[in-house]
C-alpha cells in the first residue's frame, strides 16, 4: 500500500545544523537522514571554512508539515545564512510511521490512492 | 634581521608556504575533513595538557598577575579594532565589530609557533602559558559583540555559550584540568603521544592551513589597501602591547614575547563560529580575510620574530 | 532520448550493509550508489551507537524492480531494524544501462514517450 | 511561492570531481551540492579503487539548464568514465535564486502556477 | 580507598569524564566517525601486536592452564548473568540472553585500563594477557544466543561468523599473530608507533567513550534500579570469581586482578553488532545501557581497584 | 633463500598478508576512507622530509649521476615494458601503453619496504634515495602515453599537470625541499612524529594494501598466464637492471638494490590517476592488477631480497 508524501531536503552551512535538526523535529517530522555535503553557491564562502561542510537534512513528511518546515527555514535562515531547500514527492509504503499519532494522513493519501497529479 | 629568516626557515612556516603552494599551483592535495578535524582535536587538546602539567608545578599566586594582565588585553584589544577598523578601515558598525571580535580572541597556532620560536631563541616561555590562551579567548569575542549593538536570536548570550562550550576552549580547558589534576608523573604515560609529536602534527595542520588561507588571498587583493594595512597594524600595535604588559607582570623576555604573539593574532576557529551565530549579517569575506588571510601569516611571519627581538631589548632596558 | 525510471532510496543502519546490498543486485538492479549518512527516527538508537552512521542506497531501477526491492526490504527488515524506503521517479538517458539485459523496458518506457502521468 | 525546476544528479569517479564540477557552474548553474558516495555498477571497478569513493552532485537548475548539463555529461563522459546521471523534479522556494540573472525564468514558472504536466 | 582515588585521577578516567561532560553541558565536541574507527583499529591491533611480542617469549605451556581457565569463565559468566538478569532484573528471555552476551565477552578498553592500572599499583600483569582477551570474546556470547532460543536468519552460525572475522577479534588476533611471528627484535621498528604513544591514543578514546556513555544517561536513569543494581553486580561478582581463578590458575596478582577485570566487564563492540544480527528483537536500549552506561563506568572507577585490592589480599591468604 | 625468509617474516609483509587474509575471510575490517588519505598524506610528507634532511648533508654534486642514471632508467622502462606487454602479453597498443606507464614510474611502498629491508639486512642505502623516487616518478609516465598516440583533451600535457602538482609527487617534492632547507638541527622537532613512527603507520598502510590487492585476486586469476608471468617478469629484469647501474653510478650495495627495487617497481598512485585522465578507454582492470596485484606483492616477497643478494654478489664482483 504505497502513499504519496513529499520529501524535504534542506541544505544549510554546519553551523546551523542543531537549529535546524529541532527545526525539523519541532513541526512534526518523525524523523531525519542527515549527510554532510560540500557546496558551491552564490554566497560563496560559509563563516568557517574550516568546518568545511554543509550538512543535508531529508525528511519524509507529509504536505502540510513539509510546508510548514520549509516556511520556518525560509523565514529563519535565507536571508542571512547559507540556506537552500527543496520539496519532492515521495512513495512509501507504512505512510502512518511518517506521521506524528496527533495528526492524521489526510484521506486521500492515506486510501494509497492520490489523485493523479499528486502521484510521481 | 637575521631572526626573521631564521624563523622563516622553520618546518612550521614551510608547511604553511607548502600549503598556499598547493592552492597556487592547483594540486589535488587535500587533508580529508576529519583528519583535519581530528587534528585539532589533538593539538587543542594537547595544549591544554601540557598547559596544566606546567600548572600542577606553579604556585598559584604566581597566575594571579598574569591572568588579570591577559582579561585586562582581552578588553582592550577589541576596543582598538574596533576603532581603528570602524575608521581608518572603514568598515561598518556591524563588520567593524564582527572583526574586533576575531582580535580581541587568540589563534592557538598562533600561540604555538611564538611558544616555539621563543624556544628556538633560546627564550622559552612559562609552562603555564596555555593558560593564558584559555583566559583570553572569551572576554574579547564578547566585548566586542557589545559595539555591533544588534544581534540574532540568543544574541551574545547564545554566542556566549556557543563560546565556552565550543570544542576549542572545552578542548584547551579540559587538557588544563586533567594535566593539572595528574601532575606530571601521572600524565607520563600519555606524554609520547600528546607532547613528543605535537610538532610535527602542528606541521601537517599548516599544511591545511595554507591552503585555506590561500584561497583567501584573491579576497585580500580585492579588500582595498586600507584593510590589508589595518591587518598588520592592529597585531603588531597589540602584539607590542602584550609584550610590553608581559615584561610589566613580571613574565620571561620568552614569555613577554609569546603573550605579544597572543594578543596581537586574530582567533580563526572559535572566533568565526561565535560571530557566525551572533552577527550572520557581518561579511565573513571580511572577517576571515583578516584573520586568516592577512593577519595569520604576518604574525607567523614578522610579528613572531618582531615580538621577540623588541622582549630581548626591552629586558635590558626595563629595570 | 529520455526515459523514466524509478529511483528507490533505502536508509539502513550500516550493520545490514552488505546485507542490502546484496539484496538490491540479487533482485535485478545493475548498481547502487551508497552514501554514509546519520539519522533520527522513530526507534531513536542502534546496535551499536558507535557504528554511528546509516547508509543510504539510492537506486536506479525500472518500477517493477523498484517495488521487488521495496517488498522484500520492507519484509525483512521493517519491523525490527532501522530501515526505511522510498521511491521517487527518475528521468535517464540510456534506460537500457539501468535494466539488466534479461528483462527489457517496458514499452512506454523504451520509446522514451511515456504517458502524461508518468512524467516528472 | 513555490516554483517547479529541476534536480539534476550526476555520480562520478571522483577523478574527474574538478571537471564535472566546472562544467556546472559553466552551464549556467548558481551552485551545486557535492556528496562523497561509494557505488557499484556495471563496470565494477575505478582507476584508482583507493581514491575510494565516488562524488555526487545535484544541481537545482531550470529545465533548459538542466538538460544542457545533462548533454555535455552524457557525450563527454558515458562512454569512458563511470559516470551516471538523472533528473526529478523539484520544489523550491525563491526561484530566481537558481536562475542566472543573464536568463530569466519561463513564465509558467515564474507565476509559481506550472501547468499539471510540470508539477510533481 | 587511597587506591580508588588513586585510580580516579588517572587521564584515562579523567578523559572519560572530560566526556561525558561534553554531552551534559552540550559541548559542540565532536570526535569524527573516521577518526574513532581509525584510532579503534590502532587500539585492536596494538594490543594485539603486545600481546604477541610478549608471547613470543613465553613457553607455550604456560599459557594452557589460563586459556583453558578464561574458556571456562566465558562459558560461567554469560550463565549467572542471564539468570540474574532474568530474576532479579525481570527482563524477558530474549533481553536477559541479549544482555548476557555482553556479559560473557569482554571490554578492550577496561581490559587495557586494567592493565595499567595494575601496573601504576606496582603489580604489572603478565604480557600474553592480550590472547587471553582474544579468548574470552567468543564463547560468552554464543552461550548466551542458546539462552535465546530463536535467532535471526543464519541464527548463531551467522553470529558466530560476525564475531569472529569481525574486525575487533581479527585485529586482536591477527596483532597477536604478527607480534608472536616476528617476536621482539623485529617489532621494534614499530614500537614507536604501537607501543609508546598507545595510552595516549587510549585517552581519545576514552573521550569519545565518555560522550557516548553519557547519551545514555537518560536511559539509565529510566532504567530503573534493578537493572542498575545488576550492571553493578554482576561485573563484581564476575570479577571477583575472575581474580580468584587467576589466582588459582598461578598468574601474578596483577595478572589475576587483570582477568578479573577482562571477565567482569562487559563487551561494548563485539558483542552488540553480533547480538543485534541474531537478536534483533532485543532491545539494543536494554544491553547497550547495561554494558556500556553502567558496567563500564562501574568497572573504571570501582571494578578494577577493588580487583586490585582483593587480588593483593588473596597473594598473602592462598598458599 | 634464508633472506627470503628472512624478509617475509616482517611487520611490514605480514600486515599486508593479513589485510589480504582479512578480505578473503570476508572480515568487516575497514579503513576509513579518511584515515587511509591521511595516513598516505603522512608517508609521502615523511619519505620527503626525510629524504631532504639527508640531503642537505649530502654534497650536490655527489648526486649528478645517480639522478642522470634515474631519469634514463625511468625513460627505459616504460619502452621495455610496452614491447613485452604488446608482444608477449598480446595486450592491445592503448593498454600496453597505459600498463608501461606503471612501470616506468615508481611505488613508494615498496621503496619503503626496500629501504627497510637494505637496512635489516646490515646494507643501509644512502639517505638521498627520496630524491631518485621524485626524479623516477615522471618521465616514465610521459614516455609510455607517447606508445599510445592517442589521448583525452588536454592528453599528454594535462596528464603531466596532473602528475607534477598531484598530491603524491608534490608531497615528496614538498617535503624534500622543507628536510633540505631547514637540515638536521632544525627538523629535530618534527622527528618524533615523522621520522620515529614511520614504519609503524606504514604497517597500518599495508593492511589497507592488502585488503585492496586482495580484491584483484579473482581478476588476476582471470588474467591468463601470460599476464601474471610479465607481471613478474618486468619487475625482476627492470631491478636487475636497476641493481646494476646503481653499482656502476656508485651507489652502495644497499642503495644500488633500492634503486633496483624502485626501478623494479610499478606505480599504484600516481600513475593510474594520470593514466586514467589520459587514455580513459584503457582497463583499469588489466594496469591495476599487474600493478597491485601481481607486481607489488611480487617485489614485496621475493624482488627485494633478490636484488639484496645480487647487490651483495655484484659488490664482490665488480671492481
Ligand atoms: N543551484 C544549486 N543546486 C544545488 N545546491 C545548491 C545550489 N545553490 C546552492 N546550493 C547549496 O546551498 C549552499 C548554500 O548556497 P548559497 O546560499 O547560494 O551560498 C551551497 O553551499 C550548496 O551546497
Ligand atoms: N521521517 C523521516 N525522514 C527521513 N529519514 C527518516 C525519517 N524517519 C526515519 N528516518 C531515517 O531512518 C532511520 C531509521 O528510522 P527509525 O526506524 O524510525 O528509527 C533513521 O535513523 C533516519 O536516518
Ligand atoms: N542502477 C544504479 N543505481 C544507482 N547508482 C548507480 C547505478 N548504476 C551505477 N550507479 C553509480 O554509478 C557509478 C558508475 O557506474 P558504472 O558506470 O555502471 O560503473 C557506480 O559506481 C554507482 O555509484
Ligand atoms: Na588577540
Ligand atoms: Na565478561
Ligand atoms: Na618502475
Amino acid at each position: 500500500m504505497k502513499v504519496t508524501l513529499c520529501k524535504l531536503t534542506v541544505i544549510s552551512e554546519s553551523l546551523l545544523r542543531e537549529e535546524i535538526a529541532e527545526l525539523i523535529l519541532r513541526l512534526g517530522a518523525t524523523g531525519y537522514t542527515m549527510t554532510r555535503v560540500e557546496g558551491r553557491g552564490s554566497r560563496g564562502r560559509r563563516a568557517s571554512d574550516f568546518e568545511g561542510r554543509n550538512v543535508k537534512f531529508e525528511v519524509i513528511v507529509s504536505e502540510e508539515t513539509a510546508d510548514a518546515i520549509l516556511e520556518e527555514v525560509a523565514e529563519r535562515y535565507f536571508e542571512d545564512f547559507a540556506v537552500i531547500a527543496w520539496l519532492t514527492s515521495a512513495e512509501v509504503l507504512r505512510g502512518n510511521k511518517f506521521v506524528k499519532s496527533s495528526s492524521a494522513l489526510p484521506s486521500g493519501e492515506a486510501t494509497g490512492k492520490p489523485g493523479p497529479e499528486s502521484e510521481v | 634581521m637575521d631572526l626573521l629568516l631564521q624563523n622563516l626557515v622553520s618546518p612550521i612556516v614551510l608547511a604553511f608556504l607548502l600549503g598556499a603552494l598547493a592552492r597556487w599551483v592547483k594540486s589535488d592535495l587535500e587533508i580529508p575533513d576529519a583528519i583535519y578535524q581530528g587534528i585539532s582535536i589533538y593539538l587543542l587538546f594537547a595544549i591544554g595538557l601540557k598547559g596544566g602539567i606546567a600548572m600542577a608545578e606553579t604556585p598559584l599566586d604566581a597566575l594571579v598577575l598574569p591572568v588579570g594582565a591577559t582579561i585586562l588585553l582581552g578588553v582592550i584589544t577589541p576596543i582598538t579594532a574596533f576603532f581603528l577598523l570602524k575608521s581608518f578601515a572603514r568598515l561598518d558598525r556591524i563588520n567593524a565589530s564582527a572583526a574586533a571580535a576575531h582580535y580581541g580572541s587568540v589563534s592557538a597556532v598562533t600561540f604555538v609557533a611564538a611558544i616555539d620560536a621563543a624556544k628556538s631563541a633560546g627564550l622559552p616561555a612559562e609552562g603555564f602559558m596555555p593558560a593564558l590562551v584559555a583566559v583570553l579567548e572569551v572576554p574579547g569575542i564578547i566585548v566586542a559583540l557589545l559595539f555591533a549593538r544588534q544581534s540574532r536570536g540568543g544574541g551574545i548570550k547564545a554566542a556566549l555559550h556557543e563560546l565556552v562550550v565550543g570544542k576549542s576552549i572545552f578542548l584547551l580547558l579540559g587538557g588544563l584540568a586533567i594535566g593539572a589534576l595528574c601532575g606530571p608523573t601521572k600524565m607520563e604515560s600519555v606524554t609520547p603521544f600528546f607532547i613528543d609529536p605535537f610538532k610535527g602534527v602542528l606541521c601537517l595542520f599548516l599544511l591545511e592551513l595554507g591552503m585555506v588561507a590561500a584561497k583567501r588571498v584573491r579576497d585580500v587583493r580585492e579588500a582595498g589597501w586600507r584593510l590589508i594595512v589595518s591587518g598588520c597594524l592592529l597585531p603588531l600595535f597589540h602584539g607590542l602591547l602584550g609584550t610590553l604588559v608581559g615584561h610589566l607582570v613580571g613574565l620571561s623576555p620568552g614569555g613577554a614575547a609569546v603573550l605579544g604573539a597572543m594578543v596581537g593574532s586574530a582567533s580563526y576557529i572559535a572566533a568565526p563560529a561565535a560571530v557566525r551565530m551572533a552577527l550572520p549579517k557581518a561579511s565573513p569575506g571580511i572577517y576571515l580575510t583578516l584573520s586568516l588571510g592577512i593577519t595569520f601569516p604576518f604574525n607567523l611571519g614578522v610579528g613572531i620574530p618582531v615580538f621577540l627581538a623588541i622582549s630581548k631589548t626591552l629586558e635590558s632596558v626595563l629595570p
